[in-house]
């Protein structure tokens, strides 16, 4: 066991550094990097704009091979990367693009539809919605109901999808439809590459809890009315979707570069702390103020200790070898993990802020910018989105532990 | 001792329940949040119809009559249904009118209040964010028969909306910092204030209220010049008990949405209801709620009484703070999604929690309080 | 609503407030009244001293009728007894006795069994153990195997009995015993009153966690090996026993006087923490140790108040009146709040007394007579005893919730 | 950076692990803690024969010449078995005299140790329950060519059968709490010396060691005079990581015991294991576990490669702290009654958990180091 920092990532770390620092400057002000930031007009300009200029340089899909737009980096420069943009909370990667369907399509889709869509991903020019959850079927994805037709060439696809986080500014979306009548659940289930710009489709926005009038909603709710998608659209076999919905869920991260960017995030609320005097002395000096800031940069560490060996589970799959049996039991261990410590973070920034935690970040009042009070909302679905903490315990209990299902 | 309900307060109970939900549903609160008045004026006449703004004002004073328990069971009841508006500030000043104003102010105020004509509030909270005498830094300023008010207020529930401000200012040096603190009634619509919205996460229509140089008059002193800190802790006591009711009232609105929502809900082929995880959460969220009921009842009644101590109330506000946070955050995880989104009713809960912690006290705040009183 | 203190309370409580202020002066030293300190010789010699000075005065079961004993008070003047033993952590009652066979034979008992077993109950004379659990039957009883065989006017008992407290001082044991093979569960299981001292009984103490060789064991494990029981010893109907178990399991009590107990409990370590100087100041100056105390202040009186609300609902039904509609979801929800509070008050002694904590009672080192050290472990018992904290959460669901089991 | 253990290292554990399990059953576990010794000095033989009381130290010195990231690979298998006796003691004391010792005192004591033939023990925390500079008052005064120890020093591991005792005092009065301390090598049988148990919930053999008059030459002084409580520290950051990685391989047993019971016990006709509640609960104790392990190897990895900080350290602890207390927690409660007794396996490391908290700084004072490096 060897935990030497990898030769050369300081260096590749820097050039990423430098990056970000310049280009971050001109993010618009309170820029936390959020769902909430994302959703603006603004702030999809800035994220437009942020991907242009990476995707110059290569660096949206560092790893991807360079036929499809990609520098075939490695792993740990891909880390590098992951952890500067991070750190300095920069937009410009689609995690929906490169970071999911990109990956999936490497892995299993058709040599056209990589030539296809592969390069305007890694050129940061065509952005990604996933069009997986419905009203019925959230964590339980099986139960999906939108059906695709099929009409010689073409699928006709009808049904309603939400959650689809972003798709208002997006380009193309990934979604799990239905494809037979005669088999059930996972059976009859097909993955389909879906023009947003397709007639039929109708976007509308779904507000989270934290919004009110002023603010842009983050997540849509999508209806496919006869939607026409050609069957070339279709990733994998039909009705074989469900191989390929496991295999984009297996690009979740490590998380190692969200732990980062926590830490960072600790270290701006100490700063805020140590200079806001709202009753004669700084914030920091009050006991049980050190005591949960103290909590909370345990916590952080102990989740990066921990994600470190799902990245080096990644990196040895990435080498062909055999990857830690734990692996998938640490990732669901840790997306629960994570989702609970962001709440714990909110929570806490609000206790520390007392009466000034309730502003939102249009008062001037509002410490800052609100961060806390949008977060004591937003955490929330943190611990619902991409599996919920209870599924992701079943999965712990039953394939980690061999628990028995009853 | 006799932990039931007598019938009238039964009735009243029913009353509220059914005459809220009726009038003021969900989308009618989500409407409200948004609006600029923050309340409905319609539904505020009505309830001045049944007497609620009166409730426990003497008949003298155009009231019902009837005790501060009675009302903080209507109070119940608007923590359960949610009513976005100005009552909880106004009942709460006319208690203290009640009991601190001379008989000219009451004869001024009180029968307004009951006629559903006067919007109160309570200004007290500072830039200092504090419930604590030494933070008091609004000056007031003797200059002939008028006092001159100066300084900031945050934090100000309804001040948009009110009639009359109730402001704790400074109005003398000291090294008690609970002395030299006087309490003005002070019309809102006197030259020199300015109203700035603090938009909050309970969208609640908190203010930013500034004084430039406002003229009060001298007999609109409420109780005795420079010893105002005892009639606001006796208001902060009120506030925090009948806050602790609202609560409540919440806690339970919350779950019993939530045991509904589980019921109906299928995953995986059952309801979610089914699964042992839900069933535990829900056990515990009963047993919030009901710990938060019982001590909501039993402070109501005390302070009602005039037995109620700081430690008591402290104590209630301290255990419904995170017992109506913990509650809602369950809530909107049985939910699911659905629950985190701006139109379901379960986030109107989860964000009134957050807030309803930090009026008239966070937890951090009523743990220092349990400490003093019980001596360490 | 009236939260009025009960008129006449005062001064029935000043009653007993003196008589255990003189009687606990006579306690051995460090005595905190819980099962450790009755396990030993010489507690369990306190108890019955305590006991039978308690039973020359009708104390020891003040409602009951007169005719067996008791003195027929009020359930307000028992529940002035009750805070008052609690106060003074005073030992004398036999809970399995006085608390749980005794008011189930009143209830459902032959006019024999009353005249006969009664009586020196209340006198403090007979003390009894419950022969319930067995080590595949704890919180599913239904589950016992414990077999009486009925032959002529006898039944003849075979089986293992354990967790039984305090049997080694035991007199008379309440047994849960299947009587039937044709019937399965709680169809077959009857209620058997059995003599401690009868051929065939073994006794062997089963030591808990916190328990080293100097120390006395409370629980027992208890053998029955052919074991002759008359058949009048049977409380109700053969097969009958589950209703008789859940009449019993019904006596259970609101834990008011717990709690009255746990008050007094924080004020004593309030007062430790005001006199102890580790480190040069109070423990009670750290704002961490004011903030825990203060938390579990907090948490005392929730208890209490909840609590009220039972003993409320027992006062009713005694009146003959309709309980209210939640009385038995709320006791199953304040069992196991009661049951977890006890631990983070022992958790919370523990942390306040740092490296102190670690030592036990026979260490002249050890602060409060390690009560906490004690405490720290016994804790666990009581999420387990009488229903683990599982149970009650799932009784809450399907019983006061309505949800559905599946 | 590789995270995987190397074959020499997977070998190093594995033999521990059939070591132990073989060597040390869970009844010589219990009867040991009953035992006025409290070790065996069968196994504290076998042990030495195997190397590993040197594991970490120079073949010069008598030892296996690893590093210490090895020896705590062997530390966290005694955590996973529990083996009573003063390895970990003599081991970190050992590292200590490595560290800051003479050529001498080196040559004079590792090779001791390396044979099992040397028991050590730090005694440095007194009535004070302190592990910080400015609370060592036990005092040592020049004397001609020896110094005279007076004092009482409190919770120290295995005194009552250590060889020798590195017995931290105060030298020198100073502004600078941390000024004028030194670590004296004190022969255990040194007249003056009162050693009397101090019975613990872990069993675990701590004494209270009284110093009237001892003298002990000055060339026992390890390090510089005045000059060592850079070596307390340096030999706390050791200790801390290496229980912390004890405190992993306990929460891995406990979990392994825990999910084998569930699956094996039975209620209402099923394996408990099956019920979701009982599911949660140990997918919980499957991540404070893992998270402990990961914490555990990469300090201990640091500390080996002299490249961890204080801050490294003091989290680590302070998240094994907790992790272990829970995961020991959940696992009783899983087990039901018979996990209270004291005949049952997972008791034994609920035990130790909380003892394994407060040994080298409980979770209160690791927070306060966390605060201090991270500058507040």
């Amino acid at each position: 066991m060897d935990f030497e920092p990898i030769p050369g990532l300081a260096e590749a770390r820097k050039k990423y550094d430098d990056f970000f620092r310049e280009e971050m400057k001109k993010a618009p002000p309170g820029w936390e990097g959020g769902p909430e930031d994302l959703a603006t007009h603004e702030g999809h300009a800035f994220q437009r704009y942020v991907a242009r200029e990476l995707g110059k340089r290569g660096w949206v899909c560092l790893a991807w091979p360079k036929k499809y737009g990609g520098l075939e980096k490695s792993h740990f420069e891909q880390l590098a990367f992951n952890e500067a943009r991070a750190y300095w909370k920069a937009p410009g990667v689609d995690q929906f693009g490169a970071g999911m369907i990109g990956p999936t399509l490497l892995a299993v889709g058709s040599e056209e539809q990589k030539e296809r869509f592969l390069p305007p991903i890694a050129r940061g020019e065509i952005w990604w919605a996933q069009l997986w959850s419905e009203p019925n079927a959230g964590s339980d994805l099986a139960a999906a109901q939108t059906f695709a037709q099929r009409e010689g060439d073409d699928y006709i696809v009808n049904g309603q999808k939400c959650w689809t986080s972003g798709a208002h500014h997006a380009d193309w979306g990934f979604a799990v439809v239905r494809t037979s009548r005669e088999q059930t659940r996972s059976r009859a289930l097909s993955y389909l590459l879906i023009d947003l710009r397709s007639q039929g489709i109708t976007i509308n926005p779904l507000a989270t809890m934290s919004s009110h009038r002023t603010q842009e909603a983050y997540f849509n709710e999508i209806f496919l009315d006869n939607v026409r998608v050609p069957v070339v659209n279709r990733v994998g076999e039909e009705n074989d979707g469900w191989r390929m919905i496991r295999a984009t869920m297996n690009f979740e991260r490590s998380g190692l570069s969200a732990y980062g960017a926590m830490r960072r995030e600790l270290l701006e609320l100490i700063e805020f702390c140590r200079e806001t005097k709202w009753q004669g002395e700084p914030l920091l000096n009050k006991p049980l103020v050190r005591d949960r800031l103290a909590q909370l940069a345990i916590d952080i560490e102990a989740g990066m200790a921990s994600a470190r060996h799902v990245l080096w589970g990644q990196y040895k799959l990435f080498l062909g070898e055999e990857s830690p049996r734990d692996q998938a039991t640490r990732s669901s261990s840790l997306k629960y993990y994570r989702s609970e410590l962001s709440q714990r973070f909110a929570y806490t920034g609000c206790q520390i802020f007392g009466l000034y935690s309730q502003l939102k970040r249009e008062s001037r009042w509002a410490p800052l910018y609100g961060k806390f009070e949008k977060e004591y909302q937003s955490c929330l679905g943190n611990n619902i989105a991409s599996g919920t903490t209870e599924i992701q315990k079943n999965i712990i209990a039953w394939e980690g532990l061999g628990l028995p299902r009853i | 001792m006799n932990l039931d309900f007598t019938e009238e307060q039964k009735m009243l109970r029913t009353m509220a329940r059914d005459f809220l939900s009726t009038e003021c549903p969900k989308s009618l609160v989500r409407q409200l949040e948004e609006s600029d008045l923050g309340y409905s004026p319609e539904i505020w006449k009505k309830m001045a119809g049944l007497g609620w703004q009166g409730i426990m004002l003497p008949e003298d004073y155009g009231g019902t009559g009837m005790t501060f328990f009675d009302l903080v069971l209507v109070i119940e009841e608007m923590g359960h249904n949610i009513l976005p508006g100005p009552f909880f500030s106004t009942v709460i000043c006319a208690a203290t009118i009640l009991e601190a104003g001379t008989e000219e102010q009451k004869r001024e105020f009180l029968p307004k209040v009951s006629a559903g004509e006067m919007i109160l509030t309570l200004a007290l909270t500072e830039p200092s964010a504090s419930w604590q005498p030494q933070h008091i830094s609004v000056r007031a300023a003797a200059s002939g028969e008028n006092y001159v008010i100066n300084g900031t207020k945050l934090f100000v529930p309804d001040a948009h909306v009110a009639n009359y401000l109730l402001v704790v200012t400074r109005t003398k040096k000291s090294a008690k910092p609970e002395e030299g603190i006087t309490i003005f009634l002070v019309d809102a619509g006197s030259p020199g204030i300015q109203c700035e919205p603090q938009l909050t996460m309970g969208l609640d229509n908190k203010s930013e209220v500034v004084f430039e140089n406002v003229a009060v008059p001298r007999k609109n002193i409420l109780g005795k010049l420079n010893q105002g800190w005892t009639i606001v802790q006796s208001t902060l006591m009120k506030a925090a008990a009948a806050k602790v009711a609202e609560m409540s009232g919440g806690c339970q609105a919350s779950l019993e949405m939530t045991a509904d929502y589980v019921k109906e809900r299928e995953a995986y082929g059952h309801p979610i209801g089914g699964f042992q995880a839900i069933q535990h959460y829900l056990a515990d969220m009963w047993g919030y709620t009901d710990r938060t009921k019982s001590i909501a009842w039993e402070v109501n009644w005390k302070v009602s009484a005039g037995m109620a101590t700081a430690l008591d109330v402290a104590i209630a506000k301290a255990w419904a703070n995170e017992a109506y946070k913990w509650v809602t955050e369950r809530a909107v995880q049985c939910h699911g999604a659905i629950g985190t989104t701006r139109d379901h009713d379960i986030g109107l809960y989860y964000r009134r929690a957050k807030v309803a912690e930090l009026d008239y006290g966070d937890t951090d705040y009523q743990k220092e309080i349990v400490a003093g009183e019980l001596g360490f």
